[in-house]
């Protein structure tokens, strides 16, 4: 590992005392703190670091920020692999590993590069007009081709083993930038007492000031950088955000912000996360983004050491590394003076200085001078020389054209506002035809820009504008500021002509580097009718690349404006989305990932049914025991058969805490269940519980479940598992909204308590020995009976007569903190009763059996009737849903209508899903009856027994149809029957 | 986007769940299919102005207060311009007073 | 009502009351190990709570009959009043959470709901709800990775209340004072969650689950 | 002219320099038999059918922005025709038919690549409700597997089956699903329609709708008054503002849906994926972007873009089933305005003013259907009466009951 050759001995802000190393494909380099791994390989003098997308041409490093469409690396490996990393952005850490991508089998010789000979094919759009023949060679032939050369880096094969928060930050001003003018705007507003937040996507404050040699208040730019982060830093409501890229703006204020957190680190520190994103909430905004520096568009002007004029200087001023050894610059714009000086006092020798005006100014003309650096005015670079890197530029003046050996190319195009942030919410940039820039169009609410965001240029009126847009955004958040002093700074030079492209230049001359679009695709889109901005874009791709355009677009507008012979204030620019940069998906998520992606509901008992061996399910966000697995048994159905004849011989508990429940009370309440259920609530006695069916307003079934009444005016409501929230939702907007006077009070108490189905024959005798003596004989509890008494020694608890399985049947309710004593306690008193805990699965068998409609047939597209429930709708009241409930369609006799089922050879399974088909029908949709909606293996009937939606069912109860399920390859014979299978006389229940 | 309860104060959208039109009104009377009064049952159920401006509209503050909200928001630019509480514009169109 | 037996349980022979952070929050350390917690939590067990609806037009009755029988303000706006063991939480319009400390949990919501009758409907929630106490210097920080209402000292102190939502599931959060000291208070079925959630969110500062106070 | 791999090569060897205009930018005429109001996927491809199907080539279509602004150039691009109830599965299969043979036809490569559509299950609820789908669609004709976890293993090995907060059990896949090239569609139909002679009219927004006696006798454009025999409108999210202009309210609401796209990778997801635990689907552009998109932001809009708590759903949601994208980047994100409509299915029928068509209701949904509603649109307009396909599609439906709710959702659109 050599010393960089290409870093000079002193300068720049990077910490020589400490070396890191670091490799690139696999060859070992050293860098030093503060750099990024652009700037370090610069330092290293590795010029060609990449592949382009679609020509596969060698690029090297174009930029030194997050507008680098060349140089992206694989960061890292396994696991933490990261493609497409910008390298200008990366801050470098010891022991980091990057590699080149999109090459084979390497970078120096990448096979695709053939790509380049079929170039003129491959121009806009060209993948529109072929690869058409034969039709079905697309999926077989060509398109796998193009995916696998599609795409640059690889992402990583397995789950990222870092961590990742979210979190929320609320501030009166946000400034979004840490430039001289973000940092004036913060040291202002700052000063004022509102909380301010300071946020930059750099490693370090002070933006360009960290790569030019401006001064302020008589200090190094960076210098007063330093100072201005100690001030603000001293500030108790200031809050500094390094590391961090406020990626959008969204309504009312609210933006999105990522932090880097470990990502200059090898591997984040423990228990730290890898990145945060920030919910930041901000009552003001000011946007000091700064601004991007325009590429030139001119013959191969792609190639490894064509580099963008203050980058250069970035390399040159703040990495102190030379990004060559003889530069040629070329400049429409003062910066070409600029560079020149800050190339040659690093040490770069500069030939010359091309700089497209007629009229260069003396500063531009002195300063080459100055280095002895040869002055070609009016002039243009036509065309690079050398493949792999710059090795000579072709320059064409007025009279005369000539060429001349370098290693570097400087171009200094000029400046575009990042305006990014201010178009997210729809705000168009506007065209500055005296500035040759597009500046910021109407803003989002709040936000304010200042500074090269805001098309001023010079350092001098940007701290004053800077400070100016603190105070105000301070005082607009309720912190008026006092007489605070602008900092001081020179007057630059900073002026340019625009120069979209370099007319009749020789080779391919690239607008957007990394989509591989040149001036002459977009020239051909416009010829092919793709003239709107929009159009242009799509065809063309230009823009659409990771770097969403930052050195492009505004090029490929001039470009565009110059073939349409529009103006560019017409043509406009695309549209800049949301993120800023590209942001990680595991950023967003946060913490939920894996098991915590949404939170999980337990009941009460939830550890005594785990203890029970229970196997779980989920319903929602509730885990429920399915069914509880005995030593011996092999599969589910055992168990489940076994809890089943359990239940229907003796007794079994089942844990139906998950039922929403609703406390309702005031003297309105049974006038709003009156309204809310389509049968009858209001002439339920206390100490009485219904079933009741609600509509939706569209007239199908919404929800079931029971009220009972616990006293005059005091009702308790059950609901589905699946609906409480909504029937909760349903209930409240119809208190606040539909009928405001009603007098009701509505809550839900779900949560208060554990509630057990208690059922069998023998479930009164386990009853009496639980409920402290109280009388539960049939004549205390009759059946649907609900009464209020105290269980396990003193316990209040509430017991309701009802039966879902179809026996003699109790729920009851103790409040949840006792929910695995009253199991433990079902379980203890009943144990020479053969008590049995059950679960979902063998309680979906016994309310088939029974025909009580659940999940699959509550499926909102099913009417009262449909469910054989027609007869409860009250036709006395008004209630929700039932005027659209006398659609024609909704009182069509051949609807599908609920029917029973067995099948006809016990041997046969049937399956939830399956369509009725009449014997001998073709399977066609003419054909098609309805669906099987339950399916039951029923120990009673010793065969698969099952409840569906079929046309006429009813009528044709006795008849011998089929359940096909041609998804499972099952046929099935099945005869129809009456819905309630088991005990229709409903003795047991009584009993 | 941030909506300001009158009862909480200024919340994510994430806190609430919208409904729809508020300027649509469940008729007081049943009606049958086919009947003029069905009409206004069609109003209130399924056809909506669903305008490009200011728009009134029924939010819950559901993992807040749960209260009921008449948000009036300009649905191009989605700036709002007021939030009432349901109940209380309820009872004023009720003619019951808030 | 439920808790009037339940908190004096061990006493009464009842079967012990599983409290909903049973098993989750044992004292112990969380996440960074080395210097002294920045956050410390204990669940509060033994409350009595109730969710009390006013009746419609009788606000001004129960304001009233609040204060005559608590010497409390009932608060319009999400505050805080507390006197005594007893506090009103304003959780919505016309709706509070009362909740007394297990000093005077016994019997608390029969006797709120006979105290209340006719200016409010009473449901007990004693078992429903589990409440965490949290306090620390970091405390903020850790809050602000679930729960998204600005809880800076100038936007919100002691005796203020929000509900709000706080990684994918409702809580309800108020401040007892500038330490800062908050309590929160989650649906029991969700408590398991919302601790992960917790431990997650303040591993980097240091959890200390500390003893009931 | 006519592409080819021919036509790429001498084009290349003259400099590319001898491309003609995919379509033509002429100026309005005074009076057209039929306009097509809308220069998205369906109306372009009306005018498409309505001249290549019915002869009827005096045919304009307006558009406000340019053709492809609206949904059809902003949607995740799925197509497939795994639907459950018969007023729809006929429709999208037939869609998914023209859509096998519609390269050759426009002479256009749209990328249509049927790559498999796969819809996951995280219960056995979920998994009986898809079996009642897949069979649904068997007797329509339309190909269904339900598959079990080791052939959902098999499809996409990625997904996470073991850490999941709600397991993968399964999933219904149907192969024949896949994506299509979202803006080569619309450039597609407009060329085809264009070489037809149909006039492409974009910048022109209508802004009235005349009447005559109860028929429709042109539209108030920006570009002035033009004249028309009959008027289709196809204004998916701006559905609603276009009818009020003869006064129809529609059961329609417009909603926002995001979609978002990553930076390019090398191969990871093959066909598409849909989450069951969640609203979020996802595929691999052939650019190497992974293309996905989640629920609506659930309130009503007419502003091409969402806001963070849906977007940090989405992400949360991909993370649910594919956690190697953890660190792969999320490139851009954008809005498009739905025309939700009050069951979730569309209306392709005549409205109440004479010669005055409607085509919207679309949804999540409308990319897939553009061929079918294209084609069935152009038949409704030319013979004044539904083709069977679009025979449920009616306008009248919500007040005879004949709702088409895939989901059962009722009467409130950001359920669909
Ligand atoms: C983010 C997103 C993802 C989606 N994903 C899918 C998917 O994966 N699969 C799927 O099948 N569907 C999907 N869709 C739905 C699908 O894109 C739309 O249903 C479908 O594109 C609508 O038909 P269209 O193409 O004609 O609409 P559009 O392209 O919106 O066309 C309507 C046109 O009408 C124009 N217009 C409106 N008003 C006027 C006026 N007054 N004058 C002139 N012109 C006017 C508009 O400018 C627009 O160009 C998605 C939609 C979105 C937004
Ligand atoms: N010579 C010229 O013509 C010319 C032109 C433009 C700028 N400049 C110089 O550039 C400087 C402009 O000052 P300035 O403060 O306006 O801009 P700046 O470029 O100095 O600072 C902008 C800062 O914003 C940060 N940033 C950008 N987008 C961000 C985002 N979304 N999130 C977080 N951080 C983000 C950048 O990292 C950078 O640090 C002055 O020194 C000026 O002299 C000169
Ligand atoms: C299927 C699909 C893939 C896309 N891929 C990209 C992409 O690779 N790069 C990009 O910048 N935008 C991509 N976009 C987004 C478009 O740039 C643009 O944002 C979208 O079409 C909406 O248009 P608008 O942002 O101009 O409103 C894609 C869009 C779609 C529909
Ligand atoms: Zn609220």
């Amino acid at each position: 590992m050599s010393a960089p050759a290409f870093r000079n001995p002193q300068g720049g802000l990077v910490d020589r005392a400490t070396t890191l190393d670091f490799s690139f494909d696999g060859q070992r380099y050293a860098g030093h703190p503060g750099d990024t791994l652009a700037s370090a390989l610069v330092a290293n003098g590795v010029r060609l670091v990449a592949r382009s997308f679609k020509y596969h041409r060698p690029r090297g490093i174009l930029s030194a920020g997050p507008e680098e469409p060349n140089a992206l690396v694989e960061l890292r490996a396994g696991a933490r692999r990261e493609p497409n990393t910008r390298a200008t952005t990366a801050e470098l850490y010891d022991g980091l590993v990057a590699q080149s991508q999109n090459r084979w089998p390497s970078l120096a010789f990448d096979v695709l590069a053939v790509n380049q000979l079929a170039a003129p094919m491959l121009t806009a759009g060209f993948y529109y007009k072929t690869f058409m023949w034969p039709a079905s060679f697309w999926e077989k032939l060509y398109e796998p081709l193009i995916r696998r050369a599609a795409g640059l880096g690889r992402g990583a094969e397995v789950p990222d083993p870092d961590l990742y928060e979210k979190a929320t930050l609320h501030c009166d001003v946000l400034v979004i930038g840490g430039g001289p003018a973000g940092l004036a705007a913060a040291l202002a507003a700052g000063r004022s007492g509102a909380r301010v937040v300071l946020a930059d996507e750099d490693f370090r404050f002070g933006g360009r000031l960290l790569a030019e040699t401006h001064e302020i208040d008589g200090m190094p730019g960076a210098a007063w950088a330093d100072q201005a982060v100690a001030t603000l830093a001293a500030m108790p409501e200031v809050r500094l955000l390094s590391r961090t890229t406020v990626f959008g703006v969204y309504d009312h204020g609210a933006y999105g912000a990522v932090e880097r957190v470990s990502d200059h680190l090898a591997v984040p520190q423990p228990f730290e996360p890898r990145q945060r994103l920030w919910r930041i909430v901000a009552r003001r905004t000011v946007l000091a983004a700064g601004a991007i520096e325009r590429p030139l568009v001119f013959g191969d002007n792609d190639r490894p050491g064509v580099m963008l004029a203050g980058a250069a200087r970035t390399y040159a001023n703040r990495f102190a590394a030379r990004p060559g050894s003889t530069a040629v610059v070329f400049a429409t714009h003062d910066d070409g003076g600029r560079t020149v000086t800050d190339l040659a006092a690093a040490g770069v020798s500069v030939a010359a200085l091309v700089d497209a005006r007629t009229e260069v100014p003396a500063v531009v003309r002195q300063a080459a001078e100055a280095v002895e650096a040869r002055l070609y005015a009016e002039a243009v670079v036509t065309r690079v020389h050398g493949r792999g890197g710059v090795q000579a530029v072709d320059i064409r003046t007025a009279s005369f054209t000539t060429t001349l050996d370098c290693d570097l190319v400087c171009m200094a195009g000029g400046w575009s506002p990042t305006l990014h942030l201010t178009s997210h919410l729809g705000g168009r940039p506007a065209w500055d035809p005296d500035g040759q820039a597009f500046l910021p169009g109407a803003l989002p609410s709040g936000l304010q820009v200042a500074g090269a965001a805001a098309g001023t240029f010079g350092l001098r009126e940007i701290l004053v504008e800077a400070t100016y847009a603190g105070v105000e955004a301070a005082t607009a958040a309720g912190f008026p500021g006092t007489g605070v002093e602008a900092p001081r700074a020179e007057r630059e030079a900073i002026d340019g002509v625009a120069l979209w492209r370099v007319r009749d230049h020789k080779g391919k001359a690239f607008v957007d580097f990394q989509n591989d679009v040149t001036d002459s695709d977009i020239v051909q889109a416009e010829r092919e009718a793709y003239r709107s901005v929009e159009h242009m874009k799509r065809y063309t791709t230009l823009g659409m690349a990771t770097d969403q355009g930052k050195t492009s677009s505004v090029n490929a507008v001039g470009i565009l404006a110059e073939a349409t012979g529009k103006p560019i204030r017409e043509t406009g620019t695309t549209t800049f989305r949301p993120p800023y940069t590209p942001v990680a998906i595991g950023a967003l998520a946060g913490h939920h990932r894996g098991r915590s992606f949404r939170p999980t509901r337990l009941t009460a008992a939830h550890g005594w049914a785990a203890a029970q061996g229970a196997s779980f399910i989920e319903s929602g966000p509730w885990l429920r025991a399915q069914w509880f697995p005995r030593p011996g048994e092999t599969d589910w159905l055992q168990s489940c058969t076994r809890e089943v004849k359990a239940v229907r011989s003796a007794v079994g508990i089942c844990d139906v805490s998950t039922l929403g429940k609703i406390d309702i009370q005031g003297p309105a309440a049974a006038v709003l269940l009156d309204r809310l259920y389509a049968n009858t609530m209001s002439t339920l006695p206390i100490g009485r519980a219904r079933y009741g069916l609600m509509l939706r307003e569209d007239g199908f079934v919404f929800d079931d479940g029971t009220v009972s009444r616990h006293g005059p005016e005091r009702y308790l409501m059950t609901t589905t598992t699946a609906q409480a929230g909504k029937v909760m939702q349903h209930i409240e907007h119809a208190l606040q909204w539909l009928w405001p006077s009603l007098d009701v009070q509505a809550v839900s108490v779900t949560e208060q308590w554990a509630q057990f189905a208690v059922a069998g024959p023998r479930s009164r005798e386990l009853l009496a020995r639980i409920t402290d003596g109280h009388d539960v004989s049939d004549a205390a509890v009759p059946y649907m009976a609900a009464v209020e008494l105290t269980a396990l020694g003193g316990v209040p608890a509430r017991l309701y007569r009802i039966s879902f399985s179809g026996e003699l049947a109790y729920e009851i309710g103790v409040p949840s903190g006792f929910g695995e004593a009253l199991a433990a306690a079902l379980m203890a008193a009943g144990s020479d009763l053969g008590v049995m805990p059950y679960g979902l699965e063998a309680m979906s068998v016994m309310r088939i059996e029974k025909g009580h409609v659940a999940g699959g047939e509550l499926n909102g597209q099913t009417t009262a009737a449909d469910l054989g429930l027609g007869k409860m709708v009250s036709s006395k009241k008004d209630f929700i849903g039932r005027t659209m409930a006398q659609r024609p369609a909704l009182t069509d006799p051949d609807r599908p209508t609920l029917v029973g089922f067995r099948t006809v050879n016990a041997a046969d399974r049937v399956t939830s899903g399956a369509h009725f088909l009449d014997a001998g029908a073709a399977p066609t949709m003419a054909n098609d009856l309805g669906h099987i909606t339950s399916v039951a293996f029923s120990p009673a009937e010793g065969r698969w027994i099952g409840l569906g939606l079929m046309v006429r069912g009813p009528q044709r109860i006795g008849e011998r149809v089929r359940a096909w399920d041609g998804v499972r390859n099952r046929d099935v014979p099945i005869e129809l029957c009456s819905p309630c299978f088991y005990d229709p006389a409903g003795a047991r229940l009584r009993g | 986007m941030r909506i300001t309860c009158p009862h909480c104060g200024e919340r994510g959208n994430e806190e609430f769940s919208y409904l729809g039109d508020a300027t649509v009104r469940r008729p007081a009377e049943p009606a049958s299919p086919g009947t003029p009064a069905f009409d206004d049952w069609m109003g209130f159920v399924y056809l909506r102005d669903n305008p490009a401006g200011q728009h009134r509209e029924l939010w819950q503050h559901l993992h807040g207060c749960r209260a009921w909200l008449v948000v009036t928001r300009d649905i191009r630019s989605h700036a709002i311009a007021s939030v009432e509480d349901a109940r209380s514009v309820a009872l004023a169109r009720d003619g019951a007073g808030a | 009502m439920s808790e009037a037996l339940s908190q004096h349980s061990p006493l009464s022979g009842l079967p012990p009351v599983r409290s909903v952070f049973a098993g989750l929050c044992v004292p112990g350390r969380h996440g960074r190990a080395e210097g002294p917690a920045s956050v410390t939590v204990a669940e509060r067990t033994g409350l009595a709570i109730a969710s009390v609806l006013a009746r419609r037009g009788c606000e001004a009755q129960l304001a009233d009959a609040v204060s005559a029988r608590f010497g409390l303000a009932l608060p319009t706006a999400p505050t805080r009043a507390a006197a005594g063991d007893v506090a009103f939480l304003w959780t919505g319009p016309g709706q509070w959470l009362a909740i007394a400390e297990p000093a005077a949990a016994a019997g608390f919501v029969a006797g709120l709901a006979s105290t209340l009758d006719g200016a409010a409907s009473v449901a007990d929630q004693s078992h429903g709800r589990g409440v965490l106490r949290l306090a620390g210097p970091r405390l903020r920080d850790v809050l602000a990775k679930g729960i998204a209402v600005d809880l800076h000292p100038r936007a919100f102190g002691p005796g203020h209340v929000a509900a709000t939502f706080c990684a994918h599931l409702d809580v309800l959060l108020w401040q007892l004072d500038d330490v800062p000291t908050f309590e929160i208070a989650v649906a029991r079925g969700f408590a398991g969650s919302f601790w992960h959630w917790l431990e997650a969110s303040s591993a980097m500062v240091g959890l200390a689950v500390t003893p009931e106070a | 002219m006519r592409y080819s791999i021919f036509s790429v090569l001498s084009q290349a060897l003259q400099g590319n320099a001898g491309w003609q205009p995919a379509w033509r930018d002429p100026e309005p005429r005074e009076r057209y038999d039929v306009i097509v109001v809308g220069g998205g996927g369906h109306g372009l491809a009306t005018a498409y059918y309505l001249a290549q199907q019915h002869g009827i080539t005096n045919v304009a279509v307006v558009e406000k922005g340019y053709v492809g602004s609206g949904n059809v150039g902003r949607n995740t691009t799925i197509i497939r025709s795994n639907y459950l109830l018969p007023g729809n599965t006929p429709f999208y299969e037939w869609s998914l038919k023209l859509w096998e043979g519609l390269e050759q036809d426009l002479n256009y490569n749209a990328m249509v690549s049927q790559r498999g559509v796969l819809n996951l299950f995280h219960s056995d609820g979920q998994r009986d409700a898809y079996a009642r789908r897949g069979n649904a669609m068997r007797l329509a004709g339309v190909d269904a597997e339900l598959l079990d976890r080791e052939g959902v293993r098999r499809f996409a090995p990625k997904l996470d089956f073991d850490t999941g907060r709600f397991p993968i059990q399964g999933g219904l896949l149907q192969r024949r699903g896949g994506t299509v090239r979202h803006d080569a569609v619309a450039w597609g139909y407009a060329r085809g329609a264009d070489q037809r002679g149909v006039d492409i009219l974009q910048n022109c927004e209508v802004t009235g709708i005349r009447t005559e006696g109860g028929r429709v006798t042109g539209v108030e454009t920006t570009r002035g008054f033009i004249g028309a025999g009959k008027v289709g409108l196809a204004c998916a999210g701006n559905s609603s503002r276009v009818a009020a202009m003869v006064g129809l309210r529609l059961p329609i609401e417009s909603h926002v849906l995001q979609a978002f796209v990553s930076e390019g990778v090398k191969p990871l997801v093959d066909g598409v994926i849909t989450f069951g635990a969640g609203h979020f689907y996802i595929s691999q552009s052939d650019k190497g972007g992974l293309v996905f998109g989640g629920d609506i932001d659930g309130y009503n809009s007419y502003a091409q873009r969402g806001n963070l708590p849906v977007i940090e759903d989405v992400m949360e949601e991909g993370m649910a089933i594919l956690p190697a994208i953890s660190r792969l980047r999320v490139l851009r994100h954008w809005g498009g305005i739905m025309d939700m409509s009050m069951d979730g299915s569309p209306i392709i029928d005549r409205t109440p003013i004479d010669n005055l068509y409607l085509n919207c209701g679309w949804c999540y949904g409308g990319f897939k259907a553009t061929p079918a509603s294209g084609w069935c649109f152009a038949h409704t307009i030319a013979r004044n009466e539904p083709h069977a396909f679009n025979a449920a599609f009616r306008l009248d439906r919500f007040a005879s009951g004949r709702l088409i709710d895939e989901k059962g959702a009722g009467a409130q659109p950001n359920l669909h």
